[in-house]
């Protein structure tokens, strides 16, 4: 176990994979010279050179595209897209054809590859530069979208994403490079497609992921002071989604609340909450309710960024009402 | 920059039958003519058996480039990779596989070429190293940079090293994965050829009204790549330039764009009746249409003869025939078969629920 | 009232709409001399000529970026995207660019535009032409999304997406084009943001939108038949959801289904299954269930797509296993 | 076809001083210099303002490219629309903003031109036909090249039609929607003039690192559009030759290509120490600094004297020291107001919940 960061755990993840295996590739705009716009990749284009660690124009949909065909021929390329808003000048190539190649041609090819890029907002970015659009990508079949929260998983995901031989979106996100936390030392790889309660409780559920999670574990952890037991799911795996753990969960405490950044309607919280009210219906005491961002193009003023996005005292809010509204007593 | 060679449509000069058919060996161009005839006779066999509903969803033919597909496979060597559009029948065809296995994709079987589910857009075949049609106009262009990027990973430049060709449309030269991708195979070094079909039409829109720069080839200047067109009813012509720039490729890593210039004999699919194109537009077109062209000209050359003409169209219509009893009597994939294949990788959880299917297993039954 | 297809509706609104307001324009691939892919704008060209009636090279990006900057300048550009699987093209121009500006630049600006396209599954088209990605737009503040179902709403709500000053993703349905209906004469102009309940009932709820909405009408009076008394609601919009209309419904049947054409996870119906067991929670007799697509990319052999795809059948199966659930007594 | 007047960096033929200067009115050559101090003065007061956390997100400064921004600005008519990329503030204080209201902006405050909403990189002006700055590479050109047909909508060719300007960086040039987008102006002849403002640098990618040919004015063959390379450390050529490509884009709707060369001082944003770039590359670069080298050249040809020229320069610093006050003493926005121009056609059931309300007013209370 060693205590570091969620940026930490990503850089020494893509050293060991970039050492293991000579079929892995960096691809991506500034990763090498500049050493990453949040200096994921620093130090990596010295240690492996120009063809391992590769610089490009900007041009989304052809660098994503040229990891696509890479993949086809056996390379494991691992692109950094700068942030998930701009994956949308790439969408074409990942929804359309990483997702698509290995069921539309019989099998006979598959597409090994990796596309990091964070979401978030928070930080005065603004509405184009702020956005959470996991849930377009947990969308679709032939996709796998996966989401850490901690340090420990970034570098178990990464792994399992970069040794998987389907197109795998790996969400990062900018309010968690900095934060630290214990890491497990030789080589962790995770089990895509799993959820983990990350705190156990008896009185109510919050499933979230990414960022969320963190948030949701802090909320969890003053609340246990005023003696409410809070169960903490963390996804981890948007696609595939660990619906049993969810459920279980909430069949054991009977109340659920989703934490998500994204907006709500049609936001991840949408299947979470759907997913429980089938899943869970004879056991839940309240609705499942929903803390997710307000519903406009995030403001830039710091003013309005606050008041759009979710807090740890949003959650607390909703807990509160949730407990009440079936009854709870401290 | 641009090689010049033949700068405007129609404009390219014709080398005389004689001299152009005395270097090659009588058989090769039989051979030429027989894998022409043989796509002629798939496509209009394809084109009735959607009319009679054997075939669904967009099909899109070759009538009018079979000198063009076959020039280029010509020139393809088998350890190449080949991407093409969806409109890839005959290089299906030209570059070897069985045209019962792919009259049965179209037939959306078992036994088709990509097991039924990709269809006539997206004919795939691993062992023979053609890596897709594609129906996303411009959405094969940057994989098959990839591509070309992978195999400088597996040795150097040389003679023998391995390339890729990409095929498009000349519509697909306005959209921009064109851009950035030839952008990158410049800058990178890459060995692979772009080969632009050039039918005249995108659709019912003619090349002047959709590119600024209607002289195709030369649309490689912006990224110092050499640009040539050649005449795409010569499958030599054809052929002879592709095969210089692959070598390019091969040896000095240096990407190429070829424009292939023939016409479209038919509606865009076969759906369309291109009423947008004139009764006179029409009968000109079929007179330059290559299949019987180059009979003649085998026939006037001495190379062949009428029976021995006769006898390769036969034997094209009795290989159609029979790849439509292939087709016909092959089994449809079946519905328990519907998961296979949406991952490679198999984890935990992978949703396998049919319409209407309950969430979990264990819904929220009583407490 | 006038008997058409959804095809003449469309072809007719757009005809009356470049009468009347010199500042409406169409772009798009193929809609002048081709005259549309699926024939909508067929004469158009004849009529207005090739200002007001514009043929576009292929280049989704630009031509729909094209239409936001002459919206910013005061034209009511109506776009063409052959299907919605091609809007990925442009999607960076729709969600990073049109649905940001107004709120961005202060409310300065505002982007009058149309993007009129067509989804769903079905013709056999595969993977790659044959998805139902509405949910992705729906899920986006400052895009509003309509989902006409019949000939008269593809009237009123294509005249009302082409006066209204937001953005405005306007889907259709290449199953829906040859069905025909009543149509209203005159101008109609539909209120954008307004459920409808198009069946009413007492049992049940079925809850959809485009051609789904067609199939639960079909579904709902075959049952009637069999002594089951179903409600349908249609959507009509994605966003603004009405979520009022839909939670009313459900408050008076007690029990729910959502029909939709796209892939189950994440898709519109999770979103409506959360809305009603946070909107009508103690009024509900059984869980909420979806009848959705299967999540594979639809393959295009007809065997396969067949099984993959929602039918009335399946639809009738889960509304009989949500009444057997609820203990409902016919 | 691209106008060969400077081919490559810094081949850019230097006109004499003298020569150049006798042909303008001195108030306008000392009205240029104020321009550039007060764009100097601001961007490096922004600097230190990120620094002191009054500005938040990333802060892209106009350091090395004042004598392009005032050039540019300089042929632009208050008519014409402007559309850039997130490297704006000089623009927008040289098309005649308030230096306090674009503070005010980066300040996030509801007095900043786009109400504290846009911020830093989306600074917009209706009044001033400045739509926009642009955070997404590339994403400005289109919506410029839309406002274009616009304009083609409300008359025809002339000395005084309205026109568009479109930065873009040199490393904009390697996506996708600057080819589509040249490609349609140049097919349906819109009146804009595509500025690529060079400063060597995409971030830390150097042009010929990620543009295969580096010369980019030249990347207007693909489309037939002339290309024209200036020196973007010279504000009366720039300001030249963008007049003559924005005559030719209102009197012929012949759309132009200008790349201006000049040098990014700094790192790419406020945040970036350029560590990649060497100590004597530094060192070469402030040697080219357009502000001191005109306020030097100017004294020279005696149009201003060392005591103008310090007065020119204080007036810059008072300048920005008010919009400094302003900026700090408006008000922030109210979280009130969060919803407001969220759309611009009220609708019922539009979403204006903060995180945690819940979604209906009327929850499923008890039946
Ligand atoms: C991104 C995208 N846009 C539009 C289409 C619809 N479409 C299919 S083929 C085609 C025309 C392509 O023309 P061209 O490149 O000349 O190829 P050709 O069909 O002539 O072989 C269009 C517009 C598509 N499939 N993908
Ligand atoms: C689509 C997209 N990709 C990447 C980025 C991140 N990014 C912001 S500026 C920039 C470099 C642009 O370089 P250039 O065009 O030369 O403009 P400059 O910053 O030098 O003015 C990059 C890669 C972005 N904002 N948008
Ligand atoms: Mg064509
Ligand atoms: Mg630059």
């Amino acid at each position: 176990m060693t205590l570091m960061s969620y940026r930490q755990a990503l850089h020494d993840t893509l050293r060991a994979e970039l050492q293991r295996d000579e079929s892995v590739i960096l691809l991506g705009e500034e990763i090498g010279v500049f050493e990453g716009s949040y200096k994921i990749t620093a130090g990596l284009l010295t240690e492996f050179g120009p063809t391992r660690v590769r610089d490009t124009p900007i041009c989304e949909e052809s660098f994503v595209g040229v990891a696509v065909g890479a993949a086809m021929l056996g390379m494991r390329p691992v692109v950094e897209i700068m942030t998930i808003n701009f994956s949308l000048l790439a969408i074409n190539q990942i929804v359309n054809h990483a997702a698509k190649m290995h069921a539309m041609f019989g099998g006979q090819v598959c597409v090994p590859m990796v596309i990091r890029t964070p979401g978030g907002g928070g930080q005065q970015l603004a509405a184009t530069h702020s956005q959470n659009l996991e849930v377009w990508y947990a969308h679709v079949p032939g996709m796998k979208v996966v989401a850490p929260a901690t340090p420990a998983d970034a570098k178990a995901l990464l792994s399992a994403a970069i040794r998987d031989d389907d197109p795998v979106l790996f969400l990062e996100n900018l309010a968690l490079y900095n934060t630290k936390g214990e890491v497990p030392g030789g080589e962790q790889v995770a089990q895509i497609g799993v959820a983990a309660v990350v705190k156990p409780g008896r009185d109510l559920t919050v499933v979230s992921y990414s960022r969320g999670t963190v948030v949701a574990v802090e909320a969890a952890t003053q609340l246990e002071q005023q003696g409410v037991s809070v169960e903490v799911v963390d996804l981890r795996s948007l696609r595939p989604l660990d619906r049993e753990t969810v459920c279980a969960s909430v069949r054991k405490t009977s109340r659920a609340v989703v934490l998500e950044d994204d907006w709500l309607s049609y936001g991840v919280g949408a299947e979470i909450a759907a997913t429980i009210q089938e899943g869970a219906f004879d056991y839940l005491d309240a609705p499942v309710r929903r803390v997710a961002a307000a519903e406009v193009p995030l403001p830039y003023a710091k003013s309005l960024e606050l008041a759009a996005l979710p807090t740890a005292t949003d959650l607390g809010k909703v807990i509160g009402e949730v407990l009440d509204a079936s009854r709870f007593t401290r | 920059m641009a090689n010049q060679r033949g700068t405007a449509r129609g404009g390219i000069e014709q080398v005389a039958d004689g001299t152009r058919f005395a270097s090659e060996h009588p058989e090769t161009l039989r051979g030429y003519y027989s894998q022409m005839a043989l796509i002629r006779a798939f496509e209009l066999r394809s084109a009735e058996m959607y009319q009679r509903a054997k075939i669904g969803g967009y099909c899109h033919l070759n009538l009018g480039e079979e000198a063009t597909v076959v020039g280029l496979m010509a020139a393809l060597e088998p350890r190449d990779y080949l991407f093409t559009t969806y409109r890839e029948h005959g290089y299906a065809l030209a570059r070897g596989l069985e045209p019962g296995r792919v009259m049965a994709e179209l037939f959306g079987k078992s036994t088709g070429v990509s097991g039924g589910r990709g269809g006539s857009m997206h004919l795939f075949d691993q062992k023979l190293r053609l890596l897709g049609g594609y129906g996303i106009v411009g959405g094969q262009i940057p994989p098959a940079t990839g591509a070309a990027l992978a195999l400088t990973y597996r040795g150097g430049p040389g003679p023998d090293a391995e390339a890729v060709m990409c095929l498009l449309g000349d519509g697909t030269t306005n959209i921009g994965s064109f851009h950035e991708s030839l952008n990158l195979a410049a800058l990178w070094q890459l060995p692979i050829v772009y080969v632009i079909v050039n039918n005249g039409l995108g659709m019912g829109t003619p090349v002047d009204k959709a590119a600024a720069e209607p002289d195709l080839f030369k649309r490689g200047c912006s990224y110092r790549i050499p640009g040539e067109r050649v005449d795409g009813n010569d499958v030599i012509a054809v052929r002879d330039a592709v095969l210089g720039a692959l070598a390019r490729a091969r040896t000095e890593r240096q990407p190429g764009l070829v424009e292939a210039v023939s016409y479209r004999l038919r509606g865009h699919s076969v759906v369309d009746p291109a009423r947008y194109r004139s009764k006179e537009e029409g009968e000109r077109l079929r007179g330059l249409d290559p299949v019987p062209n180059l009979r003649t000209r085998l026939i006037e050359a001495g190379i062949l003869d009428e029976p021995a003409a006769r006898f390769i169209d036969e034997q094209a219509e009795a290989r159609v025939d029979a790849a439509v009893a292939f087709a016909d009597e092959s089994p449809d994939p079946q519905p328990a078969a519907l998961f296979e294949h949406a991952y490679a990788t198999a984890v935990p959880n992978t949703p396998h629920g049919l319409p209407g299917d309950p969430l979990i297993s264990v819904p929220g039954g009583q407490p």
